[in-house]
């Protein structure tokens, strides 16, 4: 039983319009209103799994049938990013309850709700400016997160993901532009239906606009500038929420428009390239990272590399291991963040020379930790393993043998860092004892639901799989997802 | 050299961009079966609003334009939470001469009668709640600029901002439940060009400028307090 | 009127050139807002009141104003 | 025409001093120049010669006899996101300001690498 | 429940449970992982002779999890040296910290390898082979602080190995689709020359990591020698042994011995076979001479190690039935006496703290019982007669001289007569010479400890007397799985074409002469002399003033000075180097970062810009 999929996007809208009221009723309120909004959305996006597997939900909004009003479009895909997007929203709002001390923490839990709101409509809608009104507000949210320390490290982050990111929106809207202009509309289905008759050289255009924008929210190389010093200079939970709340949105955005919006064969070729070399730069560059945050940050950037080439290789099967990755890099790298966050503030440095012995003064963060980089490092029977898997054999089923070597040869370089990380964990002798700080329950809880998470993905892949086989199927063949779009409510 | 490379690049996207817009003729109707003509068409009798961009604004599109709301809802908050300060803030400004006293004086109560104007008659003539309320926001700054000692109420202006969004929010969700879609029309839509027509669009229009006015006049005052 | 449109032109790009020249940054957000003005009218002229009403209201006058808020609170010429 | 080659310059020029341009309330600048080069090309795409706006202020209009509306409530949204981000933006500026004393981008680089 | 999935349930949960349960107190740790072994040895041995396999699919995949007479043999050695150590370290890891975590990971150990042998498809096989490689890492890194290095040596290698395995893995799975030995071996002739070569090779280094062949061994050495004692002899007793099985898989079952098509073959073995065997000769070889030079006792058994895997390679690449005989006897009794040797040398280690060969001596009246076994496993382990060692060497020489692969042969017998060199220092320096006062009251171990070093002497004695049993398992796998035609045996007799041993002959004559020896010996030389320190001859050299000659330290020093050369280039620099060299040039590729914001945007236009220009291929 699930309640009308837009109140997922309402609602914490709804909250946050309403948050400054309940400040000032109690300090309280507003830490606990993401908790509760997004765990809303969490419930939903369970709720509607059984239902979106078989046929995408049509939602319309203001009575409008599709293409003439926005609707929102629930297919598989959609629904299983808006349900990664929940979970991690929801464990880092958890985080976030004790972890934020930082004033004016309701504006913070305000804005971090409505990036997670953003990216939820960004994954759930079905309209293309719709989307990119979401993408606006994920993103403008965003970069006022990156800025929220308001050191001055964290206001150049910030300055440098918006002025990468505002330009490459007005990208989006020039492809936008152009697509109406072509089209005469804006619902993706109807684009799609149409933009068969129209010029491909017009419509190329309009993709590269739209994969120029889209490609900076995903982290493909070279439009991933903003990426490691957003990560690192955010707070936290914040930089946790990067990897899996807005780049998913932004990747999520990127898989529609080549593969349901667009039918350009030459297009998978080149994101499957510009995935290896996210993959292989972002990895050389984490390999040399003295910051412990930003290590990961170009950690995650890898990670979605390999994202990119799964959806380069325009299979079922492919696709599926991209999401499968999408998925566990969504828990991971959390996960990572999280306990990476903790292990830096108690450490009393960001660099990763000062974490020395930490693994005999924190043992459990430790442990998150180690247990997080062996997850992405693709050990069995971590989750991680089984995503690699897929994805390195549809690579080699699809004749790219190179391509497969490339990204091992990636997450060797991954695995040594990691390792380094681990060993100065474990190996080295902690400097001085310092008395033990307290770790917040919450954030406790958050980092032991994501690593159950993993565990589970790992030894019960087929549970997760089954999921996302609806979801890779509609992206891949997307004349079901046009037919139920456009025959909505008839 | 940066601005060498610069030029370049930019030379190739523009020709190419160029290129592509001038395949899409101008000033002729390209698209016959566009949703733009649909809306049209459609616009007077199914929404009852007179301006058809006002009608597509909040009820065709009026999902985007809840985003929006949110977009400069989130502007100005992110800009409240970057420029916070544990110390109370003032605004730094010597007090402008007598006669822009006198004249800010009369001409605040008009600017805001206007914006009030535009955004209740969004629905008939040009205009609605983004302009009224950016006009709105510019009679406070007038204030702002005129009188050093003017101050806005903060926790006034921010509930306004609160109950304001929460109305458009809540507006939608009548419509949820009595529509079955959310914002839906679900009030009666009246005679065209009348002021109490068009359904909810009107009563949309005033919530959305009512948050944009507060909105903007918060984020200006956010802008010129400084620690002193 | 294409006559009136061509100046228009010349002028939108001229204050645009200015916006990116000028060291005094005043100055500078001027000729934004007189760009922004001439898109008001374009936007008139092609008729789109409620746009040329909005690009009027936030782009000549708000978006200005902010500006010249910032020029104020860090510094006036470009180094 | 001419509206696409002043939305064009718009760009162009504003895309300029986004990648020249050193001072950060310039690059600001040519962020919004970009966004109203932006607007100009969306309502230019929806005009057709000879029709009138599309408000039906007297019953003698007919649908048949009006620009296309939709690019017009696109711009509409699109300003508006324009200034957020540009506000937002100027914020930034203002701090950085505040931390780095200077508005030069190039001297405000601090992670890199 | 079957069997199999059952034997895995009962290790990997006793590794979990000791983990957990661990957190409480010491017996229950050790306990229930010892439990978990010996129930698991258990049923393991009542799969004996059986042949069930046991299906699923996950993600898609078919997974056969199978027992037969290859994987039976190897689950013996895993789980006969599994139990032995895991008694052996209830008393040795006693006292030691985070016991609960080296019970996890030498169940983990135990089970992934187990899982390695009864996979029936490649990518069971990569799951357990990933475990494994993460299980003992987690053992290299047991004594964190000094083990960094080696650790991380030897996880960043053997990824690469697995990598480039994965890489084969998949590429038969493209091919083919599906997983599946039995399907691979059938299809394996089918496949183009360049193929299976390619595949060949990519696996030949997946396994030739783990199986320490040169140049892939560097991380073998220093893994063995960090890690806990008795782990060290399993690592080098059964974990290099899987590398071994990979090897026995790839030429035999999928069939990568008789490389269909046109490849030249030498003396009857195709080209890669041939290279792989000078690989194996070259590395039993160099790596003999490199543990002459080692001062650290487990740093002299891996190298040992190494070169000992090398002969069994060998074994393996000639393709014949002897030389694949010799190889899996050969692996036994690489198992047998690396576990005595490195359980012995724990043992040392248990009583006096160190590894360091020029700090030990005269340790033979204080630990009469690990000096016997000692004695044992290095003559097996130079394979002199009469013990099984001997049998494994012979077979070997015996497969070389078939094929007429003459100067392999003589290779080989070079390396084996080097090994004496270190054996004999291996025992002189420990429990002969002169006995430094503070370890005056060294005591012998424990009997828990004892038990299983005289257990496997013993072994190595009977399988000296009579290898027939042992033999007759191989043969069944050869015949069975492997495609051979297993040699022709008599009870204790080894028949082939050039003529046949008795082992039991050689025993008696052995047996014989060194009664006869043993007393004369005694008789006539009934005085024994005490030397001083220094009264040692180099080599022959007449030392001169100027050499510091404790017996220990420069035992072999002209030896080490001539051979030099050699150790200057060794593949463990050449890796630092080219690693050091690679991180180099990502540090300058990571420039593209500049941090400046202006620069990321000129990225986003250039790319921009150059997509719009090569719309054409996009299309």
């Amino acid at each position: 039983m699930y309640f009308d999929p837009v109140l997922m996007i309402a609602l914490p809208l709804f909250a946050a319009f309403l948050i400054p009221l309940l400040g000032r009723v109690s300090k309280e309120i507003p830490k606990y209103v993401p908790v509760v909004m997004i765990g809303f959305n969490l419930y939903e996006s369970i709720m509607m799994l059984p239902h979106s597997m078989v046929k995408p939900i049509i939602v319309i909004i203001a009575a409008w049938k599709p293409p003439l009003g926005i609707n929102l479009t629930i297919g598989a895909l959609g629904n299983v990013l808006a349900l990664i997007i929940s979970l991690v929203g929801f464990v880092v709002a958890i985080y976030n309850v004790r972890f934020v001390q930082k004033e004016p923490t309701e504006k913070y839990h305000m804005l971090y709700m409505l990036m997670v709101a953003g990216a939820t409509g960004m994954v759930l809608t079905g309209d293309l400016f719709n989307l990119f009104v979401f993408l606006e507000i994920t993103s403008i949210s965003s970069y006022a997160l990156t800025a929220f320390i308001r050191d001055r490290n964290g206001a150049e982050a910030a300055f440098k993901y918006l002025l990468i990111g505002s330009l490459s929106s007005t990208f989006v809207l020039l492809g936008i532009a152009l697509i109406y202009g072509t089209t005469g509309t804006l619902n993706m289905a109807d684009i799609a239906e149409k933009i068969q008759h129209v010029d491909s050289k017009i419509t190329i255009v309009a993709l590269i606009l739209l994969v120029t924008g889209f490609g900076v929210e995903s982290e493909m190389f070279p439009l991933n500038g903003w990426a490691p010093d957003a990560y690192s200079q955010a707070p936290t939970a914040i930089g946790a929420a990067f990897g899996g709340i807005v780049v998913k949105a932004g990747v999520y955005a990127l898989a529609r428009l080549i593969y349901t919006i667009f039918n350009f064969q030459g297009v998978f070729f080149f994101i499957l390239i510009m995935g290896v070399i996210t993959l292989l730069i972002a990895e050389m560059s984490a390999i040399r990272q003295k910051q412990l945050k930003r290590m990961l940050a170009f950690s995650s950037i890898g990670q979605m590399g390999l994202v990119l080439i799964a959806l380069g290789l325009a299979t079922v099967r492919g696709v599926e291991g991209g999401l499968f990755q999408m998925f566990n890099h969504a828990m991971i790298k959390p996960l990572l963040f999280l306990s990476a966050g903790y292990l830096v503030y108690y450490s009393g440095s960001k660099d990763i020379s000062d974490l020395d012995g930490m693994g005999r003064k924190k043992p459990l963060l430790s442990f998150f930790f180690a247990f997080g980089a062996f997850a992405i490092m693709g050990l069995p029977p971590l989750s991680g393993f089984w995503s690699k898997f897929i994805i390195i054999s549809e690579t080699i089923r699809g004749g790219f043998v190179v391509v497969a070597a490339l990204a091992l040869f990636g997450s060797v370089i991954e695995a040594v860092y990691y390792l380094r990380v681990v060993g100065r964990l474990y190996f080295k002798q902690p400097n001085e004892s310092e008395k033990t700080k307290y770790v917040h329950a919450s954030a406790i809880l958050a980092m032991s639901v994501l690593a159950l998470v993993v565990l589970f993905a790992g030894l019960f892949p087929d549970m997760v799989m089954s999921y996302l086989k609806p979801a890779a199927t509609e992206l891949v063949d997307k004349t079901a997802y046009i037919k139920a779009v456009l025959t909505a409510g008839l | 050299m940066r601005k060498a490379i610069a030029v370049i690049f930019l030379g190739i996207i523009g020709y190419y961009l160029l290129a592509t817009f001038f395949n899409i003729p101008f000033g002729i109707a390209r698209v016959l079966d566009g949703v733009g003509f649909k809306y049209l068409a459609m616009g007077v009798p199914d929404t009852g609003a007179a301006n058809v961009v006002t009608s597509i604004v909040v009820n065709f599109r009026g999902f985007d334009t809840l985003g929006e709301v949110t977009v400069l809802f989130l502007a100005a908050t992110g800009m409240g939470a970057l420029l916070h300060h544990r110390e109370p803030m003032k605004r730094s400004r010597q007090n402008a001469s007598i006669i822009v006293k006198a004249g800010a004086r009369i001409l605040f109560p008009l600017i805001i009668i206007l914006g009030a104007y535009v955004f209740v008659h969004g629905h008939l003539t040009p205009g609605g709640g983004f302009q009224g309320g950016a006009i709105i926001a510019s009679g406070f700054l007038l204030m702002f600029m005129s009188y050093r000692s003017y101050h806005v109420n903060h926790v006034v202006i921010s509930r306004v901002e609160s109950l304001a969004g929460s109305t458009f929010v809540i507006i939608g969700l009548f419509g949820l439940v009595y529509g079955h879609s959310f914002l839906a029309n679900v009030l009666p839509l009246g005679t065209v060009n009348t002021l109490f027509s068009a359904g909810v669009i009107p009563l949309i229009y005033i919530a959305v400028g009512f948050k944009v006015g507060s909105e903007l006049t918060g984020l200006l005052d956010t802008m010129l307090k400084t620690v002193k | 009127m294409d006559i009136l449109l061509i100046i228009l032109t010349v002028i939108l790009i001229v204050a645009a050139v200015m916006t990116i020249r000028k060291k005094d940054l005043v100055a500078a957000v001027i000729s934004s807002s007189v760009v922004s003005l001439i898109a008001s009218i374009y936007f008139y002229l092609l008729q789109a009141p409620d746009v040329a009403l909005t690009e009027a209201a936030i782009g000549v006058g708000l978006s200005t104003i902010i500006f010249m808020i910032t020029i104020r609170r860090t510094r006036r010429m470009e180094e | 025409m001419i509206y696409y080659v002043a939305a064009f310059s718009l760009i162009l020029i504003g895309a300029y001093a986004v990648l020249v341009k050193k001072n950060m309330i310039k690059i600001v600048l040519g962020l919004s120049l970009i966004d109203s080069g932006v607007n100009i090309l969306l309502v230019a795409l929806g005009y057709i010669n000879g029709k009138t706006a599309p408000i039906f202020s007297n019953p003698s209009l007919k649908a048949e006899g009006m620009v296309d509306p939709v690019p017009q409530a696109l711009v509409l949204t699109a300003i508006v996101i324009g200034v957020a981000v540009t506000a937002l933006a100027l914020t930034i500026v203002i701090r950085l300001h505040d931390h780095h004393k200077t508005l030069d981008i190039s001297k405000i680089r601090e992670l890199k690498w | 429940m079957e069997t199999i999935p059952l034997i895995l349930l009962i290790l990997f949960g006793s590794a979990l449970l000791s983990y957990v349960i661990g957190k409480i107190n010491f017996v229950l740790k050790v306990g229930v992982a010892l439990a978990g072994i010996l129930v698991s040895g258990y049923y393991f041995l009542q799969l004996y002779g059986q042949a069930q396999s046991y299906t699923f699919r996950l993600l898609g995949f078919d997974i056969i999890w199978r027992i037969n007479p290859l994987s039976w043999f190897f689950g013996m050695l895993i789980f006969g040296l599994g139990i032995l150590v895991a008694i052996f370290s209830t008393s040795y890891m006693k006292n030691k910290e985070r016991v609960d975590f080296y019970c996890f990971a030498l169940c983990m150990t135990i089970a992934s390898m187990f899982g390695i042998v009864v996979s029936g498809d490649l990518l069971s096989f990569f799951f357990f082979w990933e475990i494994m490689t993460w299980a003992s890492f987690l053992m290299v890194i047991y004594y964190r602080y000094e083990a960094q290095a080696a650790g991380i040596k030897y996880f960043v290698m053997s990824m690469i190995g697995a990598y480039s395995m994965l890489i084969a893995i998949l590429m038969v799975y493209a091919q083919l689709g599906t997983f599946s030995f039995d399907a691979l071996a059938s299809g394996w002739s089918d496949f183009s020359v360049s193929f299976q070569i390619a595949l060949f090779v990519l696996f030949a280094i997946g396994f030739g990591v783990k199986a320490a062949v040169m140049p892939l061994h560097t991380w073998a050495p220093d893994a063995y020698g960090m890690s806990p004692a008795p782990f060290s002899a399993l690592f080098s007793g059964v974990l290099s042994k899987m590398g071994i099985y990979g090897f026995a898989l790839l030429m035999f079952v999928f069939g990568a011995g008789k490389l269909a098509g046109s490849v030249t073959t030498i003396h009857g073995v195709a080209l890669p076979s041939y290279i792989l065997a000078w690989f194996g000769a070259l590395t039993a070889l160099i790596a003999t001479l490199i543990a002459v030079m080692q001062d650290d006792a487990k740093k002299l058994l891996a190298y040992s190690s190494v070169g000992q895997l090398g002969y069994i390679i060998l074994g393996f690449s000639l393709n014949s039935s002897m030389g694949t005989t010799a190889a899996l006897f050969h692996a036994v009794n690489h198992t047998i006496f690396k576990g005595m040797l490195f359980l012995s040398i724990g043992a040392v280690f248990y009583r006096t703290g160190t590894r360091k060969l020029s700090e030990m001596g005269g340790l033979i009246s204080n630990m009469p019982y690990t000096f016997f076994v000692v004695l044992l496993g290095i003559i097996t382990m130079a394979g002199i007669p009469p013990l099984s060692g001997f049998v494994g060497k012979w077979l070997i020489y015996e497969a070389l001289l078939e094929k007429q692969m003459v100067l392999l042969a003589v290779v080989a017998f070079m390396a084996s007569t080097a090994a004496f060199l270190y054996c004999y220092r291996l025992i002189f320096t420990i429990f002969l010479g002169q006995r430094p006062p503070r370890f005056d009251d060294v005591k012998e171990v424990p009997w828990t400890q004892r038990a299983p070093m005289l257990l496997l002497s013993l072994l190595t004695i009977y399988l000296g007397f009579y290898p027939y049993g042992l033999l007759n398992l191989i043969g069944q796998a050869e015949s069975t799985v492997m495609g051979l035609v297993p040699m022709n045996l008599s009870q204790s007799i080894l028949f082939n074409d050039l003529g046949h041993v008795s082992t039991i002959a050689v025993m008696n004559t052995v047996g014989t002469v060194f009664v006869i020896v043993f007393v004369l010996f005694n008789t006539l030389y009934k005085r024994s002399r005490k030397v001083g320190l220094k009264d040692i001859h180099t080599s022959g050299e007449v030392p001169g003033p100027e050499i510091n000659l404790h017996y220990a330290t420069d035992f072999y020093q002209p030896f080490s000075r001539s051979i030099r050369y050699v150790l200057e280039r060794s593949a463990d620099r050449l890796y630092g180097q080219f690693a050091n060299n690679l991180e180099g040039f990502f540090d300058v590729l990571r420039y593209v970062y500049t941090g400046n914001a202006q620069t990321y945007a000129l990225f986003v236009i250039m790319f921009l810009a150059m997509l719009l220009m090569f719309t054409n291929w996009l299309i």
